[in-house]
Order: structure tokens, then sequence, then C-alpha cells
């Protein structure tokens, strides 16, 4: 099938017809973020797909080098701009395995229930943009407007709607505010009985059926092969998830089970990770029923003259979309000597659409990277 | 005019489904003439020519449309010619992008035209239905024929034709889910996308005008015309709020699918419809 | 199976490789790199499926490069880092293409930032620098900083025209 | 006074120029192009809670329709790139917001090496808004700011691109165009 359609050009080229080159991106209103493909069209199909990334590179892991340790901390968020959370909590889980570091259990928790938080987010965004791929827009807007709660909740907890810089290695940067969690509570809620009427608009709507079905199928073979995590991985059948196999945060105190789906298509990814924003729901109500008393941090001492002692170490975490690893390298210094990131949609992004694209039509282009929820920042960096 | 008006408030309607203010009512005037008066950017005669003729087009084909029972001139809103005065419209439009370049607009273009390949056909059928009733192809007779109360409208004596053709004109309107020709997130908004300033203000003009006709053709043929220029205003407003709340809710259909849609569904309705009307 | 058991057994097939376990599932292998793709199809066929990423530390007093594989089993729920060290001079390792398809991408992008070559990779050419005339960024030796200065902090403002 | 600031006005613009930019601040239209991580901020300005579409301003698809540009955040070289063609495709009057501290000085980027620090070098910009990230309430203050400066004629950044046309063009190339390295001769050495 894939030689197939790489010939094909050259085949159609040869041929005489026509083939030509669309820039599916960066200045495209089915991309988000700012990446691009640049596709061989013949008619309505595509032939060849080459990748114009780097878009957003801003060398990360090269200013993380030259920063201290706290100071990293604020640049961190900024790789994933939907799911910051996952980032902070992977880059001083990698810190404090270092140091040897046990953090309070309430830090715990209260990891857990932003991580948990900013999932939601993410997700939200995530399904809104399923609908605005299709057209749907009212769904988009609705997901959004609901979006903008759990950010509200965000902001009283840590001064920041997008970016929280809240988790600082040896716990959490403060405790929860008064009257906190009693709105979580109620916010949770809130989601809940949502959930029947994202059902309705989106997840019941035969169009949307018939748009996603059969679009980019991934085999659960292929997806360990590949590298593919998270919702894309259980998507095909594979029971697998990092919360579960290689805990951090709390998540072994808690009970829940992992969401699957079979086919592995775009449906699939779409329903599952609306399944996965049930249970994430049930989570945060369970991380709030055991939140225990006590510090939220270990107190390090000056931030500015603040050491991590010599030694590596590789922590990763579940994100919305797929695991997210931070192995640092640390000399003893009060800078990292070398802070690499492994993104969850690089495996999707950069290497699947050379699979997936050649032969799809360029109606689904769009909604083939919704629902594998390619986000360009997390491989540019 | 009306017709830029029913957009402005068309946008409202959205807005409100998700749950928003949305934008004033006069909002549609200040886009377009805002458009007209910028810099357009320019590749080709033959884009310039595009646009006035699917303006010309459309126009042409608003002058047979009777409104309220008045024409312009006595032409008694002949049926036929309408639907061949509306394609010029489109074949304008196709004209002047593909002369832009792009290649998004070539691809909308092809999507249009598939697509009313696909509800032409709807459409005729409905209208066969129509004049072998009344016996004549003239619109003003339809809405004539319809005189009489809320109960002898088309609407209330022939339901299932009413619905296939509030499909087939919402895609005559290009609204979802039939707007695979704009299609922001696939083809970049298709045959507009090189179209800016003064071009783009025609396109919004045109499509302004075509919404106006397709409303009229619908109030002519189902709810009786109407007897003054503000209850036949109203009644157009009514199918037009249909078509935007259908809009707000629907994601849209590939184009062989609409396409597979328009001849299957609308199409049987019609037939039921027929078979209703001539066996009774 | 543990991670501990993995590494002895690994340990025990290939005696010129050095094991560490750091945590209760996170193991580390240290080995040269003529024999690191024998270590790397073995753990690939023994159920290390999962390739999350490559990357490259560079230890600039040592005049070396580190490249990591970073494995993760789905059986034995257990990561394990291949560690292999090639000289700064003349930075050339086997590609692992074959194992993992991949890699391609991570080769490509380890190519692009430190200027390793991996033989047998067909396609290494630039992902995300636009026009690169240094050396590749991620060395420790290039100042991104004084870089930065340079190229872009230079100059009047508009406002100052 | 008053009538001295007529006669500013009048210097500035015609009464005709004065009528059509009523109109043109009173609908704006974004470009869609998500240039960096501020973008994440603009889908809730246009959600329920602050609704941006109450003042005339929507997203467009194409910068041929588009009449204000949103550099959202920082622009690496590659960007920049996309970002010059872009703001030459649209047509004439033509705004530039710099959005985030990432385009007034390089921001928490100061130091990558593929960033670019100084936004109004290379594209003319005609408002900036300060932050990372800026609030919904910046971006619609600086809206509202643009607004009022098109109705005063000030906002004339496309005007300035084109008089100081061989400045720019010479950013621009030093930046995307560059043939060797920054550093000289001694650091090639190394590769």
């Amino acid at each position: 099938m894939i030689d197939l359609f790489t010939d094909i050009t050259e085949i159609a080229n040869k041929d005489g017809n026509k083939v030509y080159d669309i820039f599916f991106g960066p200045n495209h209103p089915g991309m988000h973020g700012n990446f691009g493909y640049v596709v061989d069209m013949i008619g309505h199909s595509i032939a060849k797909a080459r990748v114009n990334a780097g878009l957003l590179h801003r060398g990360f892991e090269k200013i993380m080098e030259t920063n201290l340790w706290h100071q990293n901390l604020s640049l961190i968020p900024r790789i994933c701009v939907v799911d910051p959370d996952p980032n902070e909590a992977a880059y001083c889980g990698a810190i404090e395995k270092i140091m040897g570091l046990e953090i309070p259990e309430r830090a715990k928790f209260i990891r857990t229930i932003t991580l948990e938080m900013s999932r939601m987010t993410s997700h939200l965004m995530g399904m809104g943009s399923v609908g605005g791929a299709t057209g749907l827009y009212t769904v988009m807007y609705l997901m959004l407007a609901d979006r903008d709660r759990l950010l509200d909740m965000f902001e009283w907890l840590t001064g920041g709607r997008i970016y929280h810089i809240y988790n600082i290695p040896g716990g959490v940067r403060r405790d929860l505010p008064k009257g906190w969690k009693e709105k979580l509570y109620g916010l949770m809620d809130f989601f809940e009985s949502k959930l029947k009427e994202y059902d309705e608009i989106l997840y019941r709507h035969p169009i949307i059926h018939k748009r996603l079905k059969g679009v980019g199928v991934i085999t659960a073979e292929q997806a360990k092969k590949w590298g593919i995590t998270g919702p894309n991985l259980r998507a095909t059948g594979v029971k697998f998830d990092t919360r579960k196999a290689y805990p951090y945060a709390a998540y072994d105190q808690l009970e829940f089970d992992i969401p699957t789906e079979k086919e592995g298509d775009a449906l699939a990814r779409a329903n599952l990770v609306r399944a996965e924003f049930e249970v994430t729901i049930s989570i945060i109500r369970q991380a709030l029923d055991k939140l225990p008393e006590g510090d939220v941090n270990i107190k390090l001492g000056n931030p500015l003259k603040f050491k991590v002692p010599e030694g590596e170490a590789y922590a990763k975490v579940e994100s919305s979309k797929g695991e997210y690893g931070y192995y640092i390298v640390s000399t003893g210094g009060i800078k990292p000597y070398r802070v690499s990131v492994r993104g969850p949609s690089l495996p999707a992004g950069l290497f699947l659409c050379h699979k997936h694209l050649p032969g799809m039509r360029i109606d689904d282009v769009a909604l083939w990277m919704n629902t594998l929820q390619i986000c360009a920042p997390d491989f540019d960096r | 005019m009306v017709g830029l008006l029913f957009i402005g408030l068309g946008r409202i309607i959205t807005a409100r489904v998700q749950r928003r203010i949305g934008p004033p009512f006069y909002q549609q005037f200040i886009d377009v003439i805002k458009l007209l008066a910028r810099e357009s950017i320019w590749h080709h005669w033959i884009m310039t020519l595009g646009s006035i003729m699917a303006l010309g087009g459309l126009i042409a084909t608003m002058v047979h449309v009777p409104v309220a029972g008045w024409l312009p001139y006595d032409s008694g809103g002949p049926i036929f010619l309408i639907l061949y005065l509306a394609t010029i419209g489109y074949l304008g439009m196709a004209m002047g992008v593909s002369a832009s370049g792009n290649p998004n607009a070539p691809l909308g273009i092809g999507r249009a035209l598939s697509l009313m390949l696909g509800y032409e056909i709807p459409f005729a059928a409905i209208l066969i239905l129509f004049i072998s009733l009344t016996g004549s192809s003239s619109l003003t007779e339809i809405a004539a024929m319809q005189a009489g109360g809320f109960l002898s409208w088309n609407i209330v004596k022939f339901p299932l034709a009413f619905i296939a053709a509030e499909i087939t004109v919402q895609a005559m309107m290009a609204e979802k889910p039939f707007d695979q020709m704009i299609a922001p997130s696939e083809i970049a908004s298709g045959p507009l996308v090189e179209l800016g300033g003064k071009f783009l203000g025609l396109g919004m003009i045109q499509m302004a005008v075509a919404i106006y006709f397709e409303t009229a053709i619908m109030v002519n043929l189902f709810f009786g015309g109407g007897a003054n220029i503000f209850t036949f205003t109203l009644k157009q407003f009514g199918v037009y709020t249909i078509a935007i709340l259908i809009n707000s809710v629907m994601p849209r259909y590939k184009i062989e699918n609409a396409v597979r849609y328009l001849w299957t569904v609308p199409l049987a309705l019609i037939i039921i419809q027929m078979l209703i009307v001539f066996l009774r | 199976m543990k991670t501990s058991d993995i590494l002895n057994k690994t340990k025990e097939l290939f005696p010129y490789i050095a094991t560490e376990l750091f945590e209760e599932q996170q193991g580390r292998v240290y080995v040269c790199s003529d024999h690191f793709l024998n270590v790397l199809v073995y753990l690939r066929n023994s159920s290390f499926v999962h390739l999350a990423n490559i990357f490259a530390i560079d230890w600039i007093e040592e005049k070396e490069f580190e490249l990591n594989y970073n494995l993760w089993s789905y059986d034995h729920n257990s990561s394990i880092i291949v560690k292999v060290r090639i000289p700064r001079e003349k930075p050339e390792i086997p590609t692992v293409l074959d194992l993992w398809e991949h890699g391609q991408v991570y080769e490509q992008e380890i190519h692009e930032f430190f200027g390793i070559e991996f033989a047998g990779n067909p396609d290494l050419s630039p992902l995300f620098l636009h026009n690169w005339k240094e050396i590749p960024p991620m060395r420790k030796d290039f100042d991104t900083e004084e870089y930065s200065k340079r190229a872009f902090d230079v100059g009047e403002r508009e406002g100052a025209k | 006074m008053l009538n001295e600031i007529e006669q500013n006005r009048k210097e500035r613009q015609s009464a005709w120029e004065y009528v059509i930019n009523y109109f043109r601040k009173r609908s704006i239209w974004l470009l869609h192009y998500c240039t960096g991580c501020g973008a994440v901020e603009l889908p809730p300005v246009m959600t329920s809670r602050w609704d941006l579409e109450r003042f005339g301003v929507g997203p467009m698809a194409t910068p041929r329709q588009a009449d204000v540009f949103l550099v959202t955040g920082y622009a690496s070289i590659k960007t920049l790139k996309r970002m010059i063609r872009t703001y030459e495709q649209m047509p004439k009057p033509r705004w530039v917001i710099g959005f985030g501290a990432c385009t007034i000085n390089g921001g928490i980027y100061y130091k990558s090496y593929n960033v670019i620090n100084k936004l109004d070098r290379y594209i003319p910009v005609d408002i900036f808004i300060s932050g990372c990230m800026p609030r919904p309430e910046a971006i619609l203050a600086a809206l509202e700011e643009l607004r009022n400066m098109i109705q005063r004629g000030e906002a004339k950044g496309y005007d300035r691109y084109v008089k100081n046309y061989d400045w720019y063009k010479k950013n621009q190339k030093e930046i995307l165009e560059r043939e060797g390295s920054l550093f000289g001769e001694a650091d090639d050495e190394n590769k």
C-alpha cells in the first residue's frame, strides 16, 4: 500500500497527470499549532506527504542547560501548551528520583488532582477540535467555554490560567486555598451532567460516525512497534497505562480502570477520549476524598543555590497524549547538565504520517490529526 | 440588502446556539462596505470577469423570482429558467477562482459542482411534482394556487416534499452538512481562498442574493407566497432560520456521502409523496 | 520477570556489558559501540518492543557522545536504557532502523542537533532548523546566548528609525 | 484646542477615509495562524465568556481575507519566513499585533538560538501586548486600542513597511539567508 502510493507520484508524473502540492499548514485552519505537512495530491487524494516541522523549535533542551534548576520550572510548561502539568510533574519527578526524595502524601494527591485537571482541559480541547475539524463548531464553542471553568480553578490555585508552574521539586508550591476543594466537587458534578450533552451533540451523531469510521487505522502490533502511546495505544485494544504500570504521584493509591477500544480507528480514539474523561472525573473525586492532611512540600532551601546531586534518571508520566518523559542528567551543579524530553506525539506526527497519509483524502487529514492528538510543540520543542 | 440582513441575523442565531451574544445585526453590511473599500489583489482578468458574471447571473435569477406575487416584469416566474440562470452564478465563480491558481480553489469548485449534481435531481423531482399538479411552470401560479389560509399551503398538503425540499435547499445554500465547498478545516475555505478585498465583498453580496432567492423559491413553493412584502420576508426568514439551526448542529459530510445522501433520502421522500398524491 | 532479573540475564548472555539497577522498574545497560546492536536485538526480541526515544548526551570533558536507547517492555513493565559511548572526533554509529522504523525521526533529530552520523540511515536531512551554518546547536561548545545576542539582538528597533 | 485636534486629524486622513475607517474598525478579521503558544488563549476569547464576535472580530481562514495578523508568541526562524510571506499576501489595510513578551524582546526564549528577539525589525508592528501569556482581557484591550488607532488614522504599519521596505528586507535577509558562521573560523574546526 505504502510503496504503491509513493510510486504513484512518479507514475502520474510520467503519464502527464497533474500532481500538485498543497501546503496543509502551518497557515491552515484545519491545523492547530504551527506545524504542517506538504502533501502531493492527485485529485482529492494524497499521494505523498512530507513533514514541515521545526516551526516551533525553540531549543528548549539547550536553554534548559543554561538555566538554574528552578528557572527551568517556568520554561517547561511551555513545551506543551494545552496540557502543561505533565511536564512539571515529570521534570520534578526526575529530580526527586535523583535526589532520592519522597514527597509528602498531601503533595502527591494535589499533584494527582492538578494532573487530572490538566488532562481534562486537554481532552475538552481535543474533543472540541474533533467537532471543529468536521465543521461542528457549536461543540467546539461549548466545550471551550466549559474548559474555562477549569482554567478558573487553576487560576485560583496557582495564579496562572494556562501555565501553572505549580509543581516544584519536593512537592507543590502552595496549599489548596480555602473553599477550593468544595468548588472542585461542584465542578465535577457539572462536568458529569455535561457529558450527556456532549454525547447527544457529538458522540451519537450519525454523520460524525460516518466521518470518523475507518480513518487512520492502527493495529495493536503497529502501535507497540512504532512507539505510539497513550490514548492512541489504548484505542487499539492494549490495556496499558503508565499510571498503573509505572505509578507516580498518588496513582497507586487510587482505584480506576483503563478504558480501551478495539478498532484503533479515529472513531475509537474519539470514543476513548470520552471514556477517559469519565475516568478522570472519578479519579479527581477519589483523590479529593482521600486527600490527607499535612505539609505540601519539603523545604529545600534557597532556590538560587539549589543543587541536585550527581546522577541521572528517567521519569515518565501519562499525559493526555501519551507517554511524557524527562531524562535528566545532573553533574551536581546548579544547572542541569542535560535534559532530554520525550514528547508523546512525535511518532504519530512525524513518522505515522508517512504510513497513513498516502491514500487518504484531503478531507480526513485534519480529523486524523485531531484524533491522534498531535501537538506540534512537544516534538518541535 | 435583505439577504445581508438575513446573514447578519443568522450569525446572531448561531451565536445564541453557541451560548454567545453574537455580532450586531448590521455587522454584515459593515463587513461588505469594509471589503469593498479594501485593496484587492488581482491575479488575472478572468477573476474580475468571473466575479461579475457570478453576481450578474444571480441578479438575473432574482429578477425572475416573484416576491409576494410581484415581479419586475411579467415573466410569471418560469421555474426552469430560474434553475438555469442559477447555475450561471456558480459557473462564474468557478471561472473566477480557477484563475487564482491556488489548488484549494479548484478542489472547492469541484466539490461545489458535484454537490450541484447532487441537489438538482431531487429539486427537479419536487418541481415535477408541483408542475404536474398545477399544470404550469410559473412560480407565481404555484404560489397563487395556495392562496386562502394556512391549510392550503403546500407545506401542510405535502409535508414529505417539504422535508425533501428543505434538505435540498440546505445543500443549495451550502449550509452544513453540505458545506463541502467551503470546508475551512479541509481546503481552507475553498473557492474563497484567494479572494480578498473587493472580490470577497462581491462574493458576500452574491451569497446574500443567493440566500434571498433560494428562500424566496421555498416560500413561493410551500408557504403560499405572501400577501405583501413584509409577510413574504418574514416567511423567508423563517425558512432561513430553519436552515441556520440545522447548520449549527451538523458536522460536514464527505462529498461522496453528501451526494449519495441527496440522491437517496430526499428523492425517496419525494417519490413517496408522489405516490401518495397520484394514487389517492 | 523483574527488571533486576532481566538485567542479570542480559549480563549472563553478554559478559562484556555493565548493568545498573536504578530503581525497581528502571535499569541501565552500558555497552560499547561494537556490541550494542547485539544487545538491542536481544532486548527487542525479549519483549522490549517499545522504543520511547533515542537521545544523546555530550560529555565534552571526556570527549565522548553518549547515545541512549530508551526501551520499555509492555510484558514486564520495566524500563531499560541502553547507553553507548562513541568518540567525539568521529561520531558514527550504526542505525537501528531495522529494529524500530520510527527511529528514523530520532536519528534525524540527533544528527541535526549533535552532528552524529548514523551509518545506514538513508535520510538524515535537516528537520527542524532553517539555514543552519554553525556547529550543531546541542553540542556543549555551542553558546546559545552569545549566538542569540549576535544574531537577533543587534541593530535598532523600528521606533528608532 | 479642539480646532487643533481637528486640524491634526485632517492632516492624517481625509473625510472619506474617516468614514471608511469607521467601517474598518468595526470589522476586524483576524488571521487564523497560530504562530506560537499564545494561540491557546484565542479560542477562549471567542467563546461565550468574552465573545469577540460582538465587536465584529472573527477568525478568517486565509491571509487574503484577513485584516489583522496576530503574531501569537515567539517566532522561530522558520516561522519568520512564513510570517513575512503571509504578511505580504494580505491586502492593504493590514495590521500586526505582537502578542506576548516573546515578540517584544524574546521573552523567556531570549537565549534561544532559533527565536528572534525583536519582531518589529522584520515586520511593522502596530501594537504589542505584554505578558506571557496575556490574559483574554488583555487581548480585548489591545483590540480596543487598535480600533481607536484605526479610527484616528494612526495605525499605519503597512505604510511604514512600504516606506522602509529596504530596511526591513535587509533585516529579514540577515536572518533568513545568512552565509557562513557568526562565530568566525575558529569554531568551525570542531565540525
